[in-house]
């Protein structure tokens, strides 16, 4: 559990950072503000992943595993990743008043289905698609609010008199550690509620 | 005849950071006496020792910060910050550990994020949880009540010998002298098997100590209400979320779930309504933002303590509330006058 | 291993069919929405018309910066705030205008016409982008401080000289 | 010769060329799994050796204990709705002890993998912990702080303690807890208890099938492994 | 090997981008041997990869940048999983979780990285960059073990093969170190406390360059 | 919008909008009757003293002038006329330090006072009754009548722009909320009978059938002075009505929350919702003008503060130097520190005592070290939430003040720092002594100034825009013209 909370939180990281620093993987278009931005990818985390999950757990429990294909784990869910997330670039575009950008959109939804469809397939008890489905909602939906928490929190700190050393990416990494250290409390309940 | 001028208003309410903090340590005073008739001086101790850090670490990290020493040691929100450390540890633990948790309080979580007032954590918060997680088997060695105790109380000698070389007198063992908290209790026993009956009783022994210091947390919060140095919403917003999670529990199972007054009265339920959860630093802003942030509060703070891995969630939980902060305050921008909602 | 084979390639088929799909539609929108961009460039130019951004006017130079053929830094009667909200929403980071395209001014400051040098030649009202100058063939000229932008395009063209730049009057806020 | 611009342009190229890559990348794959798949199931069988040798003495047993395995469903005595996989061990034909995958499911912060041997007769031929997730620090004190907490348990067996012995001291029981950690040890007492007791109940059944062909068994892959079909534990129900 | 080499690496892969690209991976510099595990898949990940995908470079539509690398990367950090899992199944079990997480991190690197003309450029490229991943785990990975339990290198024997238990060391014996270092928080915040430390050195060596007033 | 809170008979809603209790320091001014100011010898009265555009001078330099006489007419349509308080000579129309400017100079009549308190021919007293609404407003605006409850807006406008379908609801504001002031209590004690026939006159002009004139729950005896007042003339439609000394209930918009229960729209005025206030001391002053045909030449002014011997209220002449008025009470202590125009929370401080009273002038405060109360060393917000709980705007004065040192003008925005009072109400309360009103007049200043920047860009742009619209037409015509020529003289028409 505690890598999944890692997991989760250093996917929010690479977000922030990279919508802050570098204008290349602007995830949208014509979006000046931060939490703007990150509120269109927790949306389309919310579209992808648990889309991913489900046809990734039916790929492996119906086509890879009675093959004894199970090796071929990461390229799927990678070459799945690949075919849905441009699917979502697509209907969001199509649907919302969102512009995805062409290389910054795919790249950061990418990675953070990535990222979390390790955290996901990291663990192998879902015995059921349903299962799968649940937790891959739940998963994207904290990935969701810690973006929009992180995006919200870092406007906030760019007002603060941060010490010279700790300006920008360090107190972002402290900021995650000590919301890290607040999941931690969440230790035993996952596991019992699983 | 010329004069200086200035500009509006030309008075001010004689108030002042130190004075609110200052009236906040006086409402916690109470609490810490009773703390010594109830359990030894350890807490005070602690205290003092946490004071220490916490000027050290506070002119430490404002020379680094080249700013002026005055002003900000005087202002008394790093000893808060030491008091409210010491009071979540218990009385015996080593010195290091409110050594390294006020150091982490201050240096990590405000000072890193440019000082008073500009910190998203709750300082205090942040030093518990940090020697929570790290320190688990330390932060398990709560006394019982000197008075309920058959051994006599550990005089100022021995309590100093034990703090500070970690080890009790040898007529002691922790294994005898420590109790587990009443949340703690009723968790094991219900591990164990027991009936909530039986647990309840078994956690029950010592409550009374803990009832008077509840009382004088209590007494302590509502004077901070009618000094106005807190205002209902956080508190009345966490103690009712509580409430609320421990009676719908109760209701629908009463033999695995504690009412809503043992939730109320143990663990940090009250001191962190009162005195942590309404540091307004790190709280939400506007009224119905802060009554979001408290209920938050509550309702996380019974789900850890009830179904997570740690005896109390009050931290944790204060700790996932500040993190939401800004967010709350985005959505939660108060009606202005003379504009619609 | 053939199953193998067939699998991933089946997958990643499918994954450049979507790729191909997601760029196509990208492609066909990319007109209206660099139209869009443009017009929200263009919103935050401050519509003086002078063209010292080397554009012949604020939209151009705004459809400039959306190809990217423009710095953001470029317009100084916009000042430090357009030349940061342009950066912002180019997600770049700002600059200060550079003096090479003007100097920034901080107070509003309006064309005057001295009347009685003018000989009403009316080649400052065909150059006023934004009809900010009144007055007839062969009468004496006035510009309208309220609406002058203080582009000073209607300087260059007067054959006597007699238009100058000077402060904005109290409550003009070019 | 189409020059890089063109094939740059031409769509189904590309997708000629992706597939080609994920092909190319399944297809060394595939060689990879081929060249690897004995030695990984090696390598899991010697892992799983290394405990069954700690617990279960040579002189025990003359079969190959990995091949002869059968899994169990007994959610209540086993701490697991899943099947649980136990190792039989045979000396010329006769059984002399198992090892049971047991599961303690009540550890502080999630279920403990255990692995139990069982002499024939019921009493403890060790334990040994395969997986946990206890608080480093204070419930994983068997591992490093108290070592030899877990030997404590060779050689006992449902009647030394007595049945109601079997539990912590701070339970009234004969065994010690950890410094500030109760609940990792219950947890394990009481899985152990459950174990000994599902044993006493189905020691005939577990042993009902005579032992499986060494030969076979040797050689087959670990994950098909050569077992008697898997019987429910008719006292525990089923599925 | 020219002299423009260094600069252009820099502008490709600025340490915003190490960053981007080290912290997927904080979830194993947790202890030593994590750690130098994960170096050892990247030691091999990051040049094959980022080779092969310069070769197919031109052949590539901008689009298509990202699904090839994307496979190229899965199906090589696939084989390092499954040779883990082959020839050192102890480091496989214990990293074989973060395996995949590279691909996350390499897709970063490989698209913020300009090919250069020459191969062996390019070559020297990709080792920095793992070099330079390598290294920040590595550091974290000290730092955390060593504080966090008073060890370092710890069940090397376990994981890398009997030879190296002769590596593990014990720096202090007490009952627990500081758990935090070896818990999710630990890893933020020592990768934060490093970047700052960086940043610290970095001024401090900025500052004789200014003249100094007696 | 024409919400008419007549028939609203809403509890006090005041406590709902923030505010604060504080001491009103109002005893030593009312502990003294009513006096007259001694007169001066010069008398400068700045031509802008009231809203909207300066008047325009009707009088030279050495012109002899009489009291009561106009000496500057409206400059605009928003303007006022100005009347000379004294007989005597124009000695100059030149810029002379005005309180209204901080002391800067700005251009007024300088008036020297011959003595001989001549007076113009008092006008045949009108009937007010006999006169059309509008003619009555227009008549109201030649006697140079200006709000005097502080922002001296021209009371004919605001009667004008208040004509309302059905009559508005007339707010009489004898509320004096700040602390020291005490010249609408003063007034009212002494003089009810003006306010009353004031209320009446402007109930005519208006058209209104009802008038409430709100007090404060702490001037008990302008209450019984009012009242008596009113029994004596028996109008039913004035009401009073008491609310509590709640600081800065004597605001427009918040009395009219505290009487009526409904709120201000911000992008409206009170005449939006049915509503329209006037000062008592405007509502005395249009009587005096009405009834006796005395324009506003005078008014009163609280000295007051412990910088003065004998603080009181005087009816000073409009021109008369501070300086007479502190003479009058005895001249400054020896304590006197800082001379305040206006009340302790929103009055300026003024670097002089030579500025004359004007129509906006309704305190001298000469105050002490008693009655300030400086700031102490400045620290960060520790973000305690007085100021919101204090601000009867219903803002966040602390994230106003992040957004300033942020120097995000758009959340600033968005937090209303446009809708901000300049009451004072946080800043007094904030325990880290951030001069928060200051910062936010410096803000409000910069935020109006980008907002009016984006006002003119689209402007210029539709200008812009249009031209370019006319110059393709023209173009259009002059080729079709062309081409219709062409086509004429047998070419062929251009590709
Ligand atoms: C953070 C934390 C983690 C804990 N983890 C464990 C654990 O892993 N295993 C365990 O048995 N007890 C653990 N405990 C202790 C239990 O909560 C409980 O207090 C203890 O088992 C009671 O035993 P005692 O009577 O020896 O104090 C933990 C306590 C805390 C505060
Ligand atoms: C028709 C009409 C128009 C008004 N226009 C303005 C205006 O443009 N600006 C202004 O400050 N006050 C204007 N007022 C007056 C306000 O309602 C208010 O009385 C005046 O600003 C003084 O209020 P204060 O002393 O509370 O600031 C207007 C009033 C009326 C009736
Ligand atoms: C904070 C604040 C406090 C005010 N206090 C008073 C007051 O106490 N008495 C008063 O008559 N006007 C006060 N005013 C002015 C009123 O808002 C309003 O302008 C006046 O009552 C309108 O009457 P007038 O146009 O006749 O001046 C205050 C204004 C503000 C903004
Ligand atoms: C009512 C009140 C409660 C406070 N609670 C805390 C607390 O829980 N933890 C803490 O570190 N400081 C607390 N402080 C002190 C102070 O606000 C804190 O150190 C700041 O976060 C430092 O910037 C409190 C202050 C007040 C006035
Ligand atoms: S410099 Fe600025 S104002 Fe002038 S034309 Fe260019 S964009 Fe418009
Ligand atoms: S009057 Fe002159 S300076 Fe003003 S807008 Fe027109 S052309 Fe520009
Ligand atoms: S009163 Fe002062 S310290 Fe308190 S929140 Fe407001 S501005 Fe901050
Ligand atoms: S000065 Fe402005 S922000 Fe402060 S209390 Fe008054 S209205 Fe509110
Ligand atoms: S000719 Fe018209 S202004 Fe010069």
């Amino acid at each position: 559990m505690a890598s999944v909370l890692l997991i989760l939180l250093s996917t929010v990281l690479v977000n922030i950072i990279a919508m802050q620093s570098a204008s290349r993987w602007r995830p949208f278009a014509a979006l000046d503000d931060c939490f703007a931005a990150a509120r269109g990818l927790a949306i389309a985390s919310l579209l992808a992943i648990p889309i991913l999950s489900v046809s990734s757990w039916l790929l492996f429990h119906h086509v890879l595993q009675p093959r004894s294909l199970g090796y071929l784990r990461t390229p799927a869910f990678a070459a799945l990743l690949l075919a849905v997330v441009p699917l979502v670039e697509l209907v969001l575009r199509r649907y919302s008043r969102l512009v995805p950008e062409r290389p910054g959109f795919a790249l950061l939804l990418a990675t953070n289905s990535m990222l979390l469809g390790v955290a996901l397939l990291a663990s192998e008890r879902w015995r059921q698609w349903l299962d799968a489905l649940a937790f891959s909602l739940a998963a994207a939906a904290a990935l969701g609010f810690l973006l929009l928490a992180f995006a919200a929190m870092h406007e906030r700190l760019r007002q603060a008199d941060v010490p010279e050393v700790f300006r920008d990416l360090p107190l972002s990494l402290i900021t995650a550690g000590i919301m890290a250290l607040a999941f931690m409390g969440f230790t035993g309940l996952i596991q019992e509620g699983s | 005849m010329p004069f200086a001028t200035e500009a509006a208003p030309h008075v001010v309410a004689p108030n002042s950071v130190g004075r609110v903090m200052r009236t906040v340590l006086y409402a916690l005073a109470p609490v810490v006496i009773l703390h010594w008739v109830f359990f030894g001086p350890g807490l005070a101790i602690q205290i003092l020792l946490g004071t220490a850090t916490a000027l050290l670490a506070e002119t430490l990290a404002l020379r680094l910060r080249r700013k002026p020493l005055a002003p900000f040691l005087g202002d008394g929100s790093a000893i808060l910050t030491a008091v409210l450390l010491a009071l979540c540890l218990p009385p015996l633990a080593p010195w290091w550990l409110i050594v390294t948790g006020t150091a982490f309080a201050v240096l990590l979580a405000k000072h890193l994020y440019g000082g008073l007032g500009a910190n998203p954590f709750n300082p205090a918060m942040v030093g518990y949880a940090v020697l929570l997680v790290s320190f688990p088997v330390q932060l398990l060695h709560w006394l019982p009540p000197q008075l309920a105790s058959e051994h006599a109380g550990l005089s100022l000698a021995e309590t100093l010998s034990t703090i500070f070389t970690g080890s009790l007198p040898p007529r002691l063992s922790w294994d005898a002298i420590t109790s587990p908290t009443a949340l703690e209790a009723l968790r094991t026993n219900l591990k164990m098997g027991m009936t909530m009956g039986e647990a309840h009783q078994f956690a029950s022994q010592e409550r009374s100590a803990w009832l008077w210091i509840d009382l004088a947390i209590a007494a302590g919060g509502v004077w901070l209400l009618a000094a106005r140095i807190i205002r209902w919403h956080i508190p009345v917003a966490m103690l009712g979320a509580i409430a609320a999670c421990a009676s719908i529990m109760y209701a629908i199972d009463p033999g695995s779930y504690a009412g809503p007054i043992f939730h109320l009265t143990s663990g940090a339920s009250l001191l962190g309504a009162f005195f942590i959860a309404t540091d307004p630093v790190s709280a939400a802003t506007s009224d119905r933002g802060r009554l979001v942030y408290g209920a938050g509060i509550g309702v996380l703070t019974y789900v850890i303590r009830t179904w997570g891995g740690y005896p109390d969630g009050v931290a944790f939980a204060v700790l996932m509330m500040n993190l939401s902060v800004p967010l709350i305050d985005r959505y939660t921008i108060p009606r202005i006058y003379g504009h619609a909602r | 291993m053939i199953v193998a084979i067939l699998v991933m390639g089946g997958l990643m088929a499918l994954a450049a069919l979507s790729t191909r799909a997601a760029a196509r539609q990208a492609l066909a929108r990319q007109a209206s929405t660099r139209e869009a961009l443009i017009e929200r460039l263009d919103a935050l130019l401050p519509q003086t018309q002078c063209g010292r951004c080397t554009y012949t006017g604020c939209r151009p130079y705004a459809s400039a910066i959306a190809q990217g053929e423009a710095d953001t830094n470029q317009c100084p009667p916009g000042g430090a705030r357009t030349a940061t909200a342009l950066a912002q929403l180019m997600g770049q980071p700002a600059k200060p205008v550079d003096p090479h395209y003007g100097v920034v001014r901080d107070t509003a400051w309006v064309a005057w016409i001295d009347e009685p040098a003018c000989i009403g030649c009316t080649k400052c009202i065909q150059a006023c982008p934004i009809d900010a100058i009144v007055g007839a063939s062969r009468y004496m000229h006035t510009v309208i401080a309220a609406h002058c932008t203080g582009c000073e395009l209607c300087i260059p063209p007067c054959p006597v000289d007699c238009i100058e730049m000077r402060p904005a009057p109290p409550g003009v806020s070019a | 010769m189409a020059t890089h611009a063109d094939v740059r342009r031409n769509a189904k190229a590309q997708a000629v060329l992706l597939v080609a890559v994920a092909a190319l990348v399944s297809f060394g794959l595939a060689g990879l799994a081929q060249i690897t798949r004995e030695r990984i199931a090696r390598n899991a069988q010697a892992w799983m050796q290394q405990h069954l040798e700690v617990l279960i003495p040579a002189a025990l047993h003359d079969n190959d204990l990995l091949a002869d395995t059968i899994t169990v469903i007994a959610p209540d005595s086993l701490g697991t709705a899943q099947p649980v996989t136990v190792y039989r061990a045979w000396r010329a034909g006769i059984p002399t002890a198992v090892a049971i995958r047991s599961i303690a499911p009540d550890g502080y912060r999630g279920p403990i993998e255990l692995l139990v041997a069982i002499r024939y007769d019921g009493t403890l031929l060790g334990v040994q912990v395969l997986r946990h997730d206890e608080t480093p620090g204070l419930g994983d004190a068997f591992e490093k702080r108290e070592p030899h907490w877990l030997e404590r348990f060779r050689g006992l067996s449902l009647s030394n303690p007595p049945q109601q012995r079997w539990s912590v001291k701070r339970d009234g029981g004969d065994f010690d807890a950890f410094t500030g950690a109760t609940i990792t040890p219950r947890a394990i007492v009481t899985a152990l208890r459950r174990t000994l007791e599902y044993y006493q109940r189905h020691r005939q059944r577990l042993f009902r099938d005579p032992p499986a062909d060494a030969v076979a068994g040797a050689a087959a892959d670990f994950e098909r492994t050569v077992a008697p079909a898997a019987w429910h534990s008719s006292a525990s129900g089923h599925r | 090997m020219n002299a423009s080499t260094p600069a252009r690496l820099d502008s490709g892969f600025g340490p915003t981008v190490q960053l981007l690209a080290s912290c997927p991976l904080l979830a194993a510099s947790d202890t030593v041997v994590k750690a130098l595990g994960l170096s050892l898949a990247l030691a091999f990940i990051v040049p094959t990869t980022i080779l092969s995908a310069r070769m197919l470079r031109p052949w590539l539509h901008e689009d298509n940048r990202l699904p090839a690398a994307m496979m190229l990367l899965a199906g090589t950090t696939a084989c390092v999983e499954r040779s883990f899992q082959a020839w050192l199944p102890g480091l496989g079990e214990s990293i074989g979780i973060f395996l995949p997480l590279i691909v996350a991190n390499l897709i970063i690197v490989e698209h913020s990285l300009e090919h250069s003309a020459a191969a062996a450029a390019d070559w020297r490229k990709s080792m920095v960059i793992a070099a330079g991943m390598a290294a920040t785990l590595l550091i974290l990975g000290v730092a955390r073990e060593w504080v966090g339990r008073g060890s370092l290198l710890h069940d090397a024997g376990r994981l890398f093969g009997p030879w190296a238990g002769a590596l593990e060391t014990t720096i202090f014996r007490v009952d627990m170190g500081f758990l935090l270092a070896m818990l999710p928080p630990g890893a933020f915040i020592s990768l934060g406390l490093l970047l700052a430390l960086r940043n610290w050195l970095a001024r401090r060596s900025m500052t004789p360059r200014t003249p100094h007033r007696p | 919008m024409n919400r008419s809170p007549t028939g609203a008979a809403a509890p006090a809603a005041i406590l709902a909008y923030g505010g604060l209790r504080l001491s009103a320091h109002k005893q030593a001014s009312t502990a003294r009757p009513l006096r007259v100011a001694s007169a001066a010898q010069h008398y400068v009265l700045p031509l802008d003293q009231h809203a909207g555009a300066p008047s325009t001078p009707r009088v030279r330099p050495g012109d002899r002038v009489l009291a009561a006489q106009p000496i500057a007419a409206p400059g605009g349509a928003l303007s006022a006329w100005l009347h000379s308080p004294v007989s005597g000579t124009v000695s100059a129309i030149e810029p002379r330090p005005a309180p209204h400017h901080h002391g800067a100079p700005t251009l007024s009549i300088v008036i020297a006072n011959d003595g001989r308190e001549q007076r113009v021919e008092p006008r045949a007293s009108v009937s007010f009754e006999q006169l059309a609404a509008r003619e009555l407003c227009q008549h109201i605006g030649h006697g140079g009548i200006v709000g005097l409850g502080g922002a001296a807006f021209p009371t004919d406008a605001k009667l004008l722009g208040s004509q309302l379908e059905g009559g508005p609801h007339l707010l009489l504001n004898g509320t004096q909320c700040e602390p020291y002031i005490s010249c609408d209590d003063m007034l009212m004690r002494e003089r009810a009978q003006d306010v009353i026939l004031g209320a009446r006159i402007l109930l005519h002009a208006l058209d209104a059938r009802h008038c409430t004139i709100a007090l404060e729950e702490d001037t008990p005896q302008a209450e019984q002075a009012l009242r008596a007042a009113l029994s004596r003339c028996h109008d039913e439609r004035v009401r009073l009505k008491v609310v509590p000394s709640i600081y800065p209930a004597g605001g427009e918009r918040q009395l009219i929350s505290a009487v009526f229960g409904v709120e201000v729209p911000f992008d409206a005025l009170p005449a939006g919702i049915g509503v329209v206030c006037h000062n008592v001391g405007t509502a005395a002053a249009i009587a005096h003008w009405i009834r006796d045909g005395q324009p506003l030449i005078s008014r009163i002014v609280t000295v007051a503060g412990d910088g003065v011997h004998q603080p009181c209220n005087l009816e000073a002449r409009l021109g008369t130097p501070i300086t007479t008025l502190i003479d009058d009470c005895g001249g400054y202590t020896p304590r006197m520190t800082r001379l305040i125009l206006g009340g302790s929370m929103m009055g300026s401080a003024m670097p002089l005592d030579t500025l004359p009273v004007t129509k906006s002038t309704h305190c001298v405060l000469a105050a002490t070290a008693l009655d300030l109360r400086s700031r102490t060393q400045e620290m960060p917000c520790i973000r305690c939430g007085r100021c919101s709980q204090a601000c009867p705007a219903l803002l966040l004065p602390q994230q106003l003040h992040w957004s300033i040192q942020a120097g995000d003008q758009n959340a600033l925005a968005r937090y209303g720092l446009m809708d901000c009072i300049e009451c004072g109400c946080c800043d007094y309360v904030c325990p880290s002594q951030i001069p928060l009103v200051e910062r936010f007049r410096d803000a409000k200043t910069l935020l109006s100034r980008t907002q009016a920047e984006d006002q003119a860009a689209v402007a210029a742009r539709t200008r812009f825009e249009t031209r370019q619209a006319r110059l393709a037409q023209l173009e259009a015509q002059r080729r079709a013209k062309l081409a219709e020529k062409r086509q004429r003289l047998g070419g062929r028409p251009q590709p």
